[in-house]
């Protein structure tokens, strides 16, 4: 059951991710986006990770995502539809690139031995996240809680009134 | 749960090549970022099934790890955003060649 | 007086040059003049008071090392020897009367410190060369004088002819100090030694064919300061500097450093008859050559210029016929009388109001002091050779060395110095005619000549008179002084019966009245001068000039403009920018891939992405897998 | 030679490299303070000359043996060590250096931007050329050659004339990749002697015995004549050295002619014929042949100039041609001559540089079309100026000429055709030395100036140089003779 739920989360997945990024317009594209991260949640909870499947909604589909759709508006992006260059002269070898790289990722992946083999039933509790989290990995936790605060200082400058001259 | 390893992984695959091909067809840079958050999101979805496969408490951090410096990135690239568009009034990425030779 | 002090006869004019080149304009004028004169004058009174010590095999003084490497080794040395001693006492006395005239001569010019000091320079370089024990001393002495010449020709500066002309007298005597510096590398790789006694005792025992390459680099070296024939372009033009500086050193001593040369290694250069029969015959053609220029001249010191190259011509075939006493004998009388002409020159030009050109002149004799007349008449006879004067007696030594030479081919040397003879008088009277006889043509307003101008010509002129004592032939009751104190130097000695002699006495005479004649028919009474193409053909030296410069100076600028802009800017330069720009152009074709596009280089990325995991792939499969 | 090292000596060798560089050091620090830098930089440079006269008094007579060795294990994990050697070439290397450098901080009194770097620049360079003429190990000798390379790159690029940039590139560039290949043939070599011997070392004395083939010979030998030919600098690799010593400033200028130039020929005779001698028997007639037609073909482009300074540029590598062309005779008394003659020719050329300088400070121009008749108005300078050219044209009894006859007796004895070919080459230098004086000095005067004379710095840089140039024509004995015994032993192998 489970097996045939996760193969369904992850065509849900890929199809709205692959809708997301052929949409003309950013706010429908970030909103498919969401759905696919929701199926990805999902996988990650069949997966035994129900912290991380948590956060990937609580954070991803949640906050940044939103924080895009913030950006979208507030820059008055929706409406325009930007026209997408010369067609299938740009994105026709750019898609067959994609394609073979797939197949060559797909490929090698299948070449392993560890491919074939079945992933176990698991389950980790929050708990146990949380104490590897905050025991042996503190040191990367305290680093990105630094990177975090350098980000915000960063987003701060950036975001401050052009002084004269910095325009056009 | 009998999934082999591999299909995990190839989902996670594709998920990257989706992400790899929205960075390169889109030419909004927004789309362009909506791309590497896909991309992003492949690489925890490889974490979470190794971790599952190995039955190890690791990948799991790491894929909390990496939603916090995602949340930063994006918290930069936005602002970028807006500072770009703030300067040329466009978010063309193709407009933006300072750096060429 | 020890004989290590021997060095002080070169040292005194030296020290005086220092002095007055370093400190003369700080001195007062009347010092420096004092100082010039009588260094030269110590050195003439010290050499009459060493003379004892040239006698039998001289005296040989080391002063100090100058040079020590391996197998070389040069000290500053000097030989006081028979040879020597009377140039080295001809040179002192004259140069001390010319410094006096000197003196005279430049009391209007402010830059007189420059001029002693070089002049005094000039003294101690010819001493030198007459003094100097080994080639390599008697080299520094030669490019000494080289110098000296050079900076006392373009001695006014201002005029940039004047500095060309040094310039050019520089060049065309280095080119003959080249073959001397050859001859002297070759002579201490054939003898190992530079000391020019030794290298004269081994002069046997070196390769014939050597020899006579030696010789014949020995005969073009001393072609360059001897003025002769492929060299001799430089004198004429020499004649811009100071009239002193012509008489001293374009006439009595410098241009006769060939000559001396010869005669130092004549037991090396007298081995080879081809070596010799050269040297006569550069001598001949120079002395004809140099005559028929000498005719057609207008300024009067290039008249002058072109009678002294002819004759040292007359020394260069002394030399090659074998009598080295000839060869002195003259140089040491045509030094006199030569002076004489050229000072007394230079008081006609002072008189004239600096006019050189000898038909805007006339009328000199009543015009100025009328010793002037007769001291340059003095000096013109010798010149031309009349009976009983020095210049009759030694050119008669020549002729007469020439007749009698155990080789046939010497009577054409003979003949041709018999017609230089006629010549030589030709334009000696053509000169004495012009500038004295008849009205004055000039315009300019004579200046005053000062008394040291006059009364050094006397002493001159009575010895080019009264020179022909010094070797007075034993046909006519002499003694032949200057053939016994060579004693085994003097070379050959000329032999010949008594009617020969007077036979050739007879034609000598008959040559000079036919050239005196000549010139009193064309000249006695003023015509104005002709033009046609051979007039400008002999004025203009046979257009040697033009002939080098089509030659050697536009081929050499040629060369230098190719080697500068062609090899140096268009090949070296030019290829390593060549390869520069084709590196930029293809980086240029590179550059249009840096778009400055992030899509640009994502999509490069990833295409490099795909060929890393093409690759991956392939090895898995041409590994069969596991 | 070994024996040496274990004497407890005073170092004054190091002395002699660390005095300039503490003296760079402090002018950096001093930047600011104009006078005191010139202070500074002069005491220093006087400093060093005292070390170097004093070395010259103490060991003036010479010796086949080296005169003092310095050995000092500096990196021992690769066998590196810090050997300084001196013999008498050294010692007359050195002296020549300390004493140029006195008249090279002179002349730069008047340099006005960045005082303190200039002057710091000049003394690194000095401290570099300093330690070029006394390493004995490999390394220390790559890593000083290195040092004395870019003060100069600054100094041209900072402080030189209008195509400063590009000919200090230039100059990098042509440097730069003869060293480089130097550096790779030094790598091979201590690899191939360090495979044979076990021990691995760079002092050049022990890789004499290493023994290689032919082939292997011939490429090493290369990759060190790529560096020393280049620097020399041998026809057709002197591009770089007029541009150079056009573009640089004066006292840029006599450093770059009076002793850059003098390190590429130092670099042949200490370390790439010692250590070669099969490839170098078969390269000597190359040499000679290049040696001549460097001599004439740099006499004629000089004759061609109408820039002073690229003229005297030329007649330097003209010169220079000709030390090389005593090299290639391989002769005793060549050698010495040769040697003499970089002295002397740093002499001569480095005072015209300096006299061109000055006329160039007073008149404004380098162009012989706009000089002329300097004579009236600045006799001492203009006097001065006539007697280097004619040292410089190698009229006897002044310097230049004792180490020309030398050369010329000595490559007589091996190859006549080259001396008497060189010999034609006189006329040219006096060709266009005499065609120099007389578009400066002679003439009528081109424009109405009223130009000073020489000032008392301007004496004290050249009257050293005045007396020197008289000294050394009419008795170069003392300078003769540390060489006798340091020749004798290179040219048996080089092995003190």
């Amino acid at each position: 059951m489970t097996t045939v739920l996760f193969y369904i989360l992850g065509f849900i997945m890929l199809t709205a991710t692959l809708l997301c990024i052929t949409r003309r317009n950013p706010v429908h594209a970030v909103i498919y986006l969401v759905a696919g991260f929701f199926a990805l949640a999902l996988m990650f909870y069949l997966l035994g990770a129900p912290l991380a499947a948590a956060w990937q909604i609580i954070v991803y589909a949640g906050a940044i995502m939103v924080l895009f759709l913030f950006i979208i508006m507030m820059l008055g992006l929706a409406p325009q539809e930007t026209p997408e260059g010369p067609g299938w002269r740009r994105w026709g070898p750019l898609v067959l690139l994609s394609a073979s790289l797939m197949v060559c990722t797909v490929l090698l992946i299948m070449q392993d031995p560890a491919a074939g083999k079945e992933i176990g039933d698991f389950y980790l509790a929050p708990q146990a996240v949380g104490e590897s989290l905050f025991g042996r990995y503190v040191l990367a936790v305290e680093m990105v809680s630094f990177q975090l605060l350098f980000a915000t200082i960063g987003a701060y400058l950036l975001g401050r009134p052009l002084s004269k001259g910095e325009g056009q | 749960m009998m999934i082999p390893f591999g299909h995990a992984l190839s989902f996670a695959a594709a998920l990257f090549v989706l992400g790899l091909t929205c960075v390169l067809l889109r030419r909004q840079v927004i789309m362009i970022l909506i791309g590497v958050e896909i991309m992003l999101n492949a690489a925890s979805l490889v974490f979470v099934s190794a971790s599952a496969y190995w039955q190890q408490v690791d990948g799991q951090v790491f894929v909390i790890l990496l939603m916090a410096i995602t949340a930063a990135e994006v918290a930069v690239a936005l602002a970028m955003v807006v500072y770009l568009w703030r300067r040329k009034r466009t978010l063309v990425a193709d407009e933006f060649n300072g750096m060429s030779g | 007086m020890s004989e290590s002090l021997l060095f002080l006869i070169p040292l005194l004019p030296l020290c005086c040059a220092v002095i007055n080149m370093l400190f003369g304009m700080r001195l007062p004028r009347l010092f420096a003049e004092i100082m010039a004169v009588t260094g030269v004058a110590g050195a003439f009174l010290l050499t009459i008071l060493f003379w004892g010590y040239a006698e039998g095999e001289g005296t040989r003084v080391v002063i100090f090392t100058w040079l020590n490497s391996g197998a070389v080794d040069v000290s500053f040395a000097m030989n006081f020897d028979r040879l020597a001693a009377p140039m080295t006492l001809m040179v002192t006395g004259v140069a001390t009367l010319i410094h006096l005239y000197a003196v005279g001569y430049m009391h209007e010019e402010n830059d007189y410190a420059r001029f002693f000091g070089l002049l005094n320079l000039f003294v101690f370089a010819m001493l030198a060369i007459i003094l100097a024990d080994n080639l390599l001393v008697l080299f520094l002495g030669w490019e000494g004088v080289g110098l000296c010449s050079y900076g006392l020709i373009g001695f006014w500066y201002r005029k940039l002819e004047n500095a060309k002309a040094g310039t050019k007298a520089f060049l065309v005597t280095r080119v003959g100090d080249v073959f001397l510096a050859i001859a002297l590398l070759w002579l201490f790789a054939a003898t190992g030694t530079l000391n020019i006694s030794e290298i004269n005792a081994q002069a046997a025992s070196i390769s014939p064919g050597v020899v006579i390459v030696l010789s014949l680099l020995l005969l073009l070296g001393a072609c360059g300061k001897s003025a002769q024939l492929p060299l001799m372009t430089w004198l004429a033009d020499a004649m811009a500097g100071p009239t002193p500086v012509s008489a001293l050193i374009h006439a009595a001593t410098m241009v006769t450093a060939g000559v001396y040369l010869l005669c130092r290694l004549f037991p090396l250069v007298s081995i080879s008859t081809v070596g010799m029969t050269a040297i006569t015959a550069i001598g001949a053609l120079t002395a004809l050559y140099a005559a028929t220029c000498a005719m057609a001249q207008r300024e009067i010191k290039r008249v002058l210029a072109y009678s002294t190259m002819s004759q040292v011509g007359y020394m260069f075939m002394a030399v090659g016929a074998g009598t080295v006493t000839g060869a002195m004998f003259h140089l040491l009388t045509h030094a006199f009388f030569k002076a004489v002409l050229f000072m007394a020159a230079g008081c006609v030009i002072h008189l004239a109001g600096d006019e050189n050109d000898i038909y805007k002149m006339g009328g000199m004799a009543r015009r100025g002091p009328v010793e002037l007349f007769w001291v340059f008449l003095a000096g013109a006879v010798c010149l031309a050779g009349l009976p009983l004067t020095g210049g009759f007696f030694s050119k008669d030594g020549i002729l007469l060395a020439l007749f009698t030479h155990p080789d046939p081919t010497y009577r054409v040397f003979w003949l041709i110095g018999v017609l230089t003879a006629l010549l030589t008088a030709f334009y000696t009277f053509r000169l004495v005619y012009l500038v004295f006889a008849g009205e004055w043509r000039g315009t300019g307003h004579p200046h005053a000549i000062p008394l040291q101008m006059r009364w050094p010509l006397w002493p001159l002129a009575l010895l080019g008179l009264i020179g022909g004592m010094l070797n007075l032939p034993a046909l006519v009751g002499g003694d032949e002084m200057l053939h016994h104190w060579y004693g085994d130097l003097a070379g050959r000695a000329v032999t010949a019966s008594h009617s020969t002699e007077w036979m050739l006495i007879g034609f000598a005479v008959a040559i000079v009245a036919l050239g005196w004649f000549a010139a009193h028919w064309r000249y006695r009474n003023y015509r104005p001068p002709v033009e046609n193409r051979v007039s400008r053909f002999l004025l203009n030296g046979w257009q040697s000039d033009a002939l080098v410069d089509c030659l050697l100076v536009r081929p050499f600028t040629a060369m230098a403009r190719f080697c500068s802009s062609g090899c140096d800017r268009s090949l070296f330069d030019g290829t390593l920018e060549g390869l520069a720009k084709m590196a930029t152009r293809y980086s240029a074709l590179l550059v249009q891939l840096a778009t400055g596009r992030a899509t640009t280089y994502l999509s490069a990325f990833a295409w490099g992405f795909l060929v890393l995991l093409g690759w991956f792939l392939l090895k898995l499969v041409n590994g069969g897998g596991h | 030679m070994n024996a040496f090292a274990n004497l407890p000596q005073f170092p004054w060798m190091s002395l002699l490299i660390m005095i300039p560089l503490c003296g760079a050091l402090l002018c950096l620090l001093h930047g600011k303070r104009t006078n005191d830098c010139r202070g500074l930089a002069l005491a220093t440079a006087l400093a060093t000359f005292g070390v170097a006269l004093y070395l010259f008094v103490c060991h003036g007579q010479g010796s086949e043996r080296w005169l003092l060795y310095e050995d000092v294990n500096w990196i021992p994990a690769y066998g590196i060590r810090y050997v300084l050697a001196m013999d008498g070439i050294a010692l007359l290397m050195v002296l020549l250096t300390a004493f140029m450098q006195i008249s090279a901080v002179l002349l730069a009194w008047r340099v006005e931007r960045h005082v303190g770097s200039f002057f710091a620049l000049l003394l690194l360079l000095e401290s570099g050329l300093m330690g070029i003429f006394l390493a004995y190990d490999l390394v220390l000798f790559y890593l000083f050659w290195e040092v004395a390379l870019i003060p100069m790159f600054f100094l041209i690029s900072v402080w030189g004339g209008e195509q400063r940039r590009r000919t200090a590139l230039k100059f990098f560039l042509y440097t730069l990749i003869g060293s480089l290949c130097m550096l790779v043939a030094i790598i091979a070599l201590y690899q191939i002697n360090g495979a044979q011997t076990g021990a691995y070392t760079l002092v050049i004395g022990d890789l004499l015995k290493t023994q290689l083939t032919a082939a292997q010979e011939g490429w090493l030998f290369a990759g060190f004549l790529a560096a020393f030919v280049v620097k020399s600098p041998l026809v057709p690799f002197h591009t770089w050295l007029t541009d150079a010593l056009t573009e640089a400033p004066a006292a840029g200028s006599l450093d770059l002619t009076g002793l850059l130039l003098k390190t590429g020929i130092y670099g042949l005779i200490r370390v790439a014929f010692p250590l070669f001698p099969n490839a170098t028997a078969d390269f000597l007639p190359i040499l000679g042949i290049l040696a001549l037609v460097g001599l004439f073909h740099a006499a004629w482009s000089a004759y061609h100039q109408d820039d002073i300074k690229r003229l005297l540029a030329y007649s330097s590598i003209s010169h220079l041609g000709l030390v090389l062309l005593g090299l290639a005779a391989w002769q005793l008394t060549a050698w010495e001559g040769s040697i003499l003659l970089m002295v002397t020719h740093g002499i001569t050329t480095g005072a015209l540089f300096v006299l061109v300088a000055l006329i160039r400070e007073r008149t404004g121009t380098r162009s012989m079309q706009e000089l002329g008749g300097l004579w009236g108005q600045a006799p001492c300078l203009s006097a001065l100026f006539l007697l280097f050219s004619l040292a410089s044209l190698g009229l006897p009894g002044l310097a230049n000429f004792a180490g020309e006859i030398l050369v010329l007796l000595g490559t007589f004895q091996e190859h006549p055709v080259w001396a008497v070919v060189a010999l034609l080459g006189v006329v040219f230098a006096a060709a266009y030395m005499l065609r120099l004086v007389q578009g400066v000095i002679w003439g009528p005067a081109k424009a109405e100036r009223t130009l000073p004379d020489l000032t008392m710095r301007e004496w004290l840089m050249l009257l050293p140089m005045a007396i020197l140039v008289v000294w050394l024509g009419l008795y170069p004995a003392p300078f003769l003779a540390p060489l006798h015994g340091a020749v004798a032993t290179l040219l048996a192998g080089g092995l003190p």
